[in-house]
């Protein structure tokens, strides 16, 4: 099966987004991140030495996935019903509540998705493909209001310019890019109103159940031990709050 | 995964969208290349150094690197120095600019079609600089041009997904959000790509009917 | 006393190291028919293209109508022309090309009422009015809607002495402008030029290798050789009675070559 | 403060990918061009069908689409290629569409009388185009092929759209990591420039060395 | 007794609704040379490309050295020739061109031994020995090293002529070989072309306009006119008693331009 076929290859290839602190790509390349890190330790205990990631748009993972470009998507790809009907997730790892990147002071006083529906002047950036994008459409946003942003510094950019008005990432991804940009004329609305706290987890094809199985299976005993704390912590993220849900919870069924 | 023909009457009034305004910024592209070539044209020629040169300089430096880039720095680069222009309008400009160094090309192999006696007889009637190039060259000139730009014309229309990476929610990036919410590529690739055969194979046709009714510059 | 109306004075031309007039002088009197012959490369075309400002010269000074062509004063000091002031000499002259250049995207009309209607600010009407006239003269009154595409060699070459007459000038210039057409074509437009020269009082410089018409056109024959004067006079010395050896052994090439003298 | 070291080296493999892209990316595109080129001067109406059918195709269709097609639908069809290999391919199918007509048209204009020698000499079909039409439609093609070589390299940028980690895709990265956007952005343009200089060079003095001992004959 | 090296018979030839040839008979024996006279368009060139293959036929037949050029036979039954019957065929015959045709890209020795190296895959060295022979011959072993574009008019057609000897052909084909010659070069061709007829027992069919040539080289002269055989015979009967109205006519013309006969 998959799984024997990893080992004998020697590596996993995982997709990541390069939006820290979920995923980050060092200045010599290396990939970090919590999920990155999660996903490289797991893998190391099921025999699978390596992780290869290639960065990728969050819309293009689960085509991606399909497509056979990887093994799984280790990126803070959050759990939805509607994509685990499409993947197979594992149990969750990184939870996230979302937030908004504003300009200082909130001058449109945005609360939630709904208050930018609501502005008919409005425009959010999310990520494509991506949650924050999601849920706005689903607040009513329309369209052609909903900027798809290729990466977290071109949304800080857009902001910073004035193209967008507000743009929409998890509080820790928001966080991070407020240390680096370290602008005067920013602020982080944390949580968004009615949004709900998200966790994500390891995405397999549908048909990798027993890869996903035995991911799991490492991933329970790194819990147990404190080294899954260890290793997401530092990054920002709470194992609590990843170890308080599960994926039938979040996945609606 | 299965061809969806559902999922495809779904998508086709968002992709159809899409494709309104691809044509609209392949026209404003155009524009903007057509103009701006003949300002590169003309500052090529001038027999000042100090103009030709720079211009010249320019001209190859922007043929020689890819659109993707110059589109990134227009839409990214360019704020830092105040000028902050709307996805649409920084793509046809960045669109413009590229092809504007093709169009001037067209338009030196143009100009320098006309024969030389047609510049002398000019002279010879006493008509002036500008009564030469209005009279004479411009509308001997610019018939032979017009395939050679019509084909520019549709190099263009096929590098306008370019702007989907400055947020330009043309063709390929309606395709492209409808693959995210939907998890399925398949569908809407193969569609943006059907919809710009269809319209390659009718710009072919008209353009083998422009070669035949204007003639072809000699390369 | 008349004065020339083209003074010519140790005039210099080079192309680069080319070296192709070099000090040459000569006068034209205001209504004199000159024919200029000599051997290939002597450098013929290149005066009438100088008078015509087509070419800069070099060296030396060309007065046309009692003015400097290529010098102006300003200030006292005497300067190269600018634009301004070609514009304002190239009044004076026309031009007729080997090779017609017509202006093949305008009719036959069109190509002969561009100028004056562009540089005389003439009414369209009067154009071309005038421009039947000369049309009729040179006997092609019945194309003046052709497009120079669909005219013989012949035909365009008299559409292209009409243009250049349409501008009045006080001199014209022909270079060789039947050696581009089929022999059966050349009379056509020798017959125009001779009927020209008998009607019009128009200074006219002439450059050919058709010896016979040069003799009946010309008051008066030079003959170049390497961008200089070797010998020149009416045409009936120059062509009977050559003195120069150069004259001779050219002249009897281009009999042996088929040209009537 | 930030490291730029790093980043360059960074950028740096990008460059180096870019250059292999464009490297493999030519030399398919090459191929691709004779094969489609020749087959669209083919006695065999099928052959001739199949060569237009394949360069109307890449023609027609932008190489943007090609690219995001041969990445993600293609392995549908059970073909699942490397970023990289996905990339050449692209690439040099669709820059190769174009070369075939450059190809078809040299090899036309070379004079009707050359042929006519080869058949008196009882040379056979390959013999003629291997050993009198290609060599002369060469040095024909040579820089129109220098130009679409740098038309592929502009091209390449597009594969950072596929996550391939290019010279483009890596300046996004730089640019993500250390919120500059002018200097990894004017790095690669003028890297960009510098590789397109590179590559008209080279063509002209391939050219230099086809045209050698042809002077007076074009 | 001998049989023909080549047999024409009813051969027709139409360019689309132009018939060319007509149903033209005749046939040649080995070692015969022969000229083909006759007005411009009268089918001399099509009758030698038709030889050399180079022209389909749309009627008749031709047989050369005993074999159909067109036709094979394949199960008894008669068929067009394939490319495979064309090539066997074509060893036999060869062509000199009248604007010589040269590989540009290649020196003049290479252009000689290209084709016995290719077609009849002679060792290099043994195909440049006789290459070097030949150029001998033809007076340019001195060339053999250069490049066609480095050589004369004259000193081309030599070596056009040693390329096709090189693959030793029973018939040789000469379209007007001389008549893109500068007149000071034509001289050194024909000088070639006599010895060559003198040296061989070649089969040689050859199209000129230089009738003093056609008269010392040719054993029978055949007098074409709209793709028919008007006239034939030994060339002093042709040249000096043409019995036809059309063949004086075209002689007396001939010579009124400056051909010598
Ligand atoms: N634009 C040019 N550049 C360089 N040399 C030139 C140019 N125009 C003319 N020449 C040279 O100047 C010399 C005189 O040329 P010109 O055309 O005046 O001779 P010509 O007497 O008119 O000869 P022809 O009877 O052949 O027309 C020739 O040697 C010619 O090669
Ligand atoms: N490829 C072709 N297509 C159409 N017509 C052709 C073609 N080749 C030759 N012809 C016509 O066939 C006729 C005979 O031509 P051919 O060249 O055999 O004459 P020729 O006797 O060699 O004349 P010349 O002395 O001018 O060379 C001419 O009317 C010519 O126009
Ligand atoms: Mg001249
Ligand atoms: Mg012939």
């Amino acid at each position: 099966d998959t799984l024997d076929s990893l080992r004998e290859q020697g590596f996993a290839r995982i997709a990541i987004a390069n939006e820290p602190p979920f995923t980050a790509v060092a200045a010599d390349g290396t990939v970090s991140g919590a999920a990155p890190d999660v996903a490289r330790e797991v893998f190391k205990r099921l025999g699978v030495p390596e992780v290869v990631a290639s960065i990728s748009e969050y819309g293009a993972m689960i085509p991606g996935l399909q497509a056979r470009r990887h093994d799984a998507i280790t990126a803070g790809l959050f759990m939805k019903p509607e994509r685990c009907q499409a993947v197979a997730y594992s149990e969750p790892i990184l939870c996230d509540a979302e937030a908004f990147l504003l300009p200082k002071g909130n001058p449109k006083g945005f609360r939630s998705y709904a208050d930018i529906a609501a502005d008919p002047w409005a425009t959010i950036g999310a990520p494509g493909g991506g949650t924050e994008e999601k849920l706005a459409l689903e607040a009513g946003v329309p369209r052609n209001r909903v900027i798809v942003v290729p990466d977290g510094q071109s949304g800080l950019k857009m902001l910073q310019d004035g193209r967008i008005d507000v743009y929409s990432l998890p509080v820790l991804s928001i966080s991070d890019l407020m240390a680096k940009a370290a602008d005067p004329n920013l602020e982080m609305l944390a949580p968004v109103q009615g949004a709900p706290v998200y966790c994500d987890g390891a995405a397999f094809r549908k048909q990798d159940t027993a890869l996903r199985d035995a991911f799991d299976v490492e991933l329970a005993k790194m819990k147990e031990s404190g080294e899954f704390a260890k290793l997401i912590e530092p990054y920002g993220f709470s194992a609590e709050a990843a170890k308080s849900t599960s994926r039938a919870a979040l996945c609606g069924e | 995964m299965e061809w969806d023909w559902a999922f495809v009457a779904e998508i086709m009034p968002v992709l159809l969208q899409g494709l309104q305004l691809t044509l609209l910024i392949t026209l404003l592209s155009a524009g903007v290349a057509a103009g701006l070539g003949l300002v590169f044209a003309i500052a090529r020629r001038s027999p000042r150094a100090w103009i030709a040169r720079p211009v010249g300089l320019f001209v190859s430096f922007i043929r020689g690197t890819p659109l993707l880039v110059q589109l990134y720095f227009i839409f990214y680069v360019l704020p830092d120095a105040g000028i902050r222009l709307p996805p649409l309008v920084a793509g046809v400009l960045g669109m413009g600019l590229h092809y504007a160094t093709y169009a001037a090309e067209v338009y030196r192999a143009g100009i320098e079609n006309v024969p030389r006696g047609q510049w002398e007889a000019a002279r010879a009637t006493n008509l002036t600089a500008a009564q030469t190039w209005r009279h004479v060259i411009v509308p001997q000139a610019i018939p032979p041009m017009i395939p050679a730009l019509a084909n520019y014309l549709i190099a263009m229309f096929k590098e306008t997904p370019l702007l989907s990476a400055i947020t330009v929610l043309e063709l390929m990036n309606q395709a492209k959000s409808v693959a995210n919410s939907s998890y399925r590529y398949v569908e809407p690739m193969t569609l943006v790509g059907v919809l710009f055969l269809a319209m390659s194979l009718v710009s072919v046709v008209l353009l083998r009917w422009l070669e035949h009714r204007y003639g072809r510059l000699a390369k | 006393m008349t004065q020339p109306i083209i003074r010519i004075d140790r005039l210099e031309k080079s192309f680069g190291s080319l070296k192709v007039l070099d000090g040459l002088s000569f006068d034209v009197m205001p209504g004199e028919k000159l024919a200029l012959i000599g051997p290939s490369g002597s450098g013929k075309t290149t005066i009438l293209r100088i008078l015509m400002t087509l070419e800069t010269i070099t060296g030396g000074h060309v007065e046309v109508c009692g003015e400097q062509l290529f010098h102006m004063r300003r200030n006292g000091a005497e300067r190269p022309a600018d634009e301004a002031h070609l514009h304002h000499m190239r009044r004076h002259i026309g031009m007729v090309f080997q090779h017609f250049n017509l202006f093949p995207h305008k009719c036959v009309l069109d190509n002969i009422t561009l100028a004056p209607i562009l540089t005389k600010g003439e009414p369209r009407a009067a154009a071309e009015r005038r421009a039947m006239d000369l049309l009729e003269m040179v006997g092609l009154a019945d194309k003046a809607r052709a497009m120079p595409s669909q005219l013989s060699g012949g035909q365009k070459q008299r559409v292209a002495i009409a243009r250049a007459l349409a501008l009045q000038p006080r001199i014209m210039l022909f270079d060789e402008i039947t050696s581009a057409l089929d022999p059966e074509l050349v009379e056509e437009v020798l017959l125009v030029m001779k009927r020209l020269a008998a009607e019009t009082d128009m200074t006219m410089l002439l450059v050919t290798h058709e010896m016979g018409f040069a003799h009946e056109f010309a008051d008066r024959v030079l003959f170049f050789d390497r961008g200089r004067i070797v010998e020149q006079g009416p045409p009936d010395q120059i062509f009977t009675r050559p003195t120069h050896e150069r004259t001779q052994s050219f002249l009897r090439k281009i009999i042996a070559a088929g040209h009537r003298v | 403060m930030t490291d730029w070291s790093g980043y360059l080296t960074l950028i740096a493999g990008g460059a180096l990918m870019t250059a292999q892209l464009t490297l493999y990316g030519s030399a398919l595109a090459l191929v691709a061009a004779f094969a489609a080129g020749l087959a669209r001067l083919s006695r065999f109406f099928a052959v001739r069908a199949l060569a237009t059918v394949y360069i109307e195709f890449f023609r027609g269709t932008s190489i943007f689409v090609q690219l995001f097609w041969v990445y993600f639908v293609l392995p549908f069809a059970g073909i699942t290629l490397s970023p990289l290999a996905a990339g050449v391919l692209a690439l040099g199918l669709n820059v190769g569409a174009y070369g075939a007509e450059v190809v078809r048209g040299a090899v036309l204009s070379v004079p009707k009388d050359q042929v006519e020698a080869t058949v008196a000499l009882n040379l056979t079909r390959f013999q003629r185009m291997r050993h009198v039409i290609l060599p002369q439609a060469l040095p024909l093609m040579l820089p129109t092929f220098g130009n679409n070589a740098i038309e592929l390299l502009k091209a390449t940028a597009v594969v950072s759209l596929i996550s391939l980690p290019d010279m483009t895709f890596q300046a996004q990265v730089v640019r993500a990591q250390t919120g500059n956007t002018l200097l990894p952005f004017v790095t690669i343009l003028v890297l960009y420039y510098a590789m397109a200089m590179a590559i008209g060079g080279g063509v002209r003095l391939l050219e230099r060395r086809a045209t050698r001992g042809l002077d007076g004959v074009r």
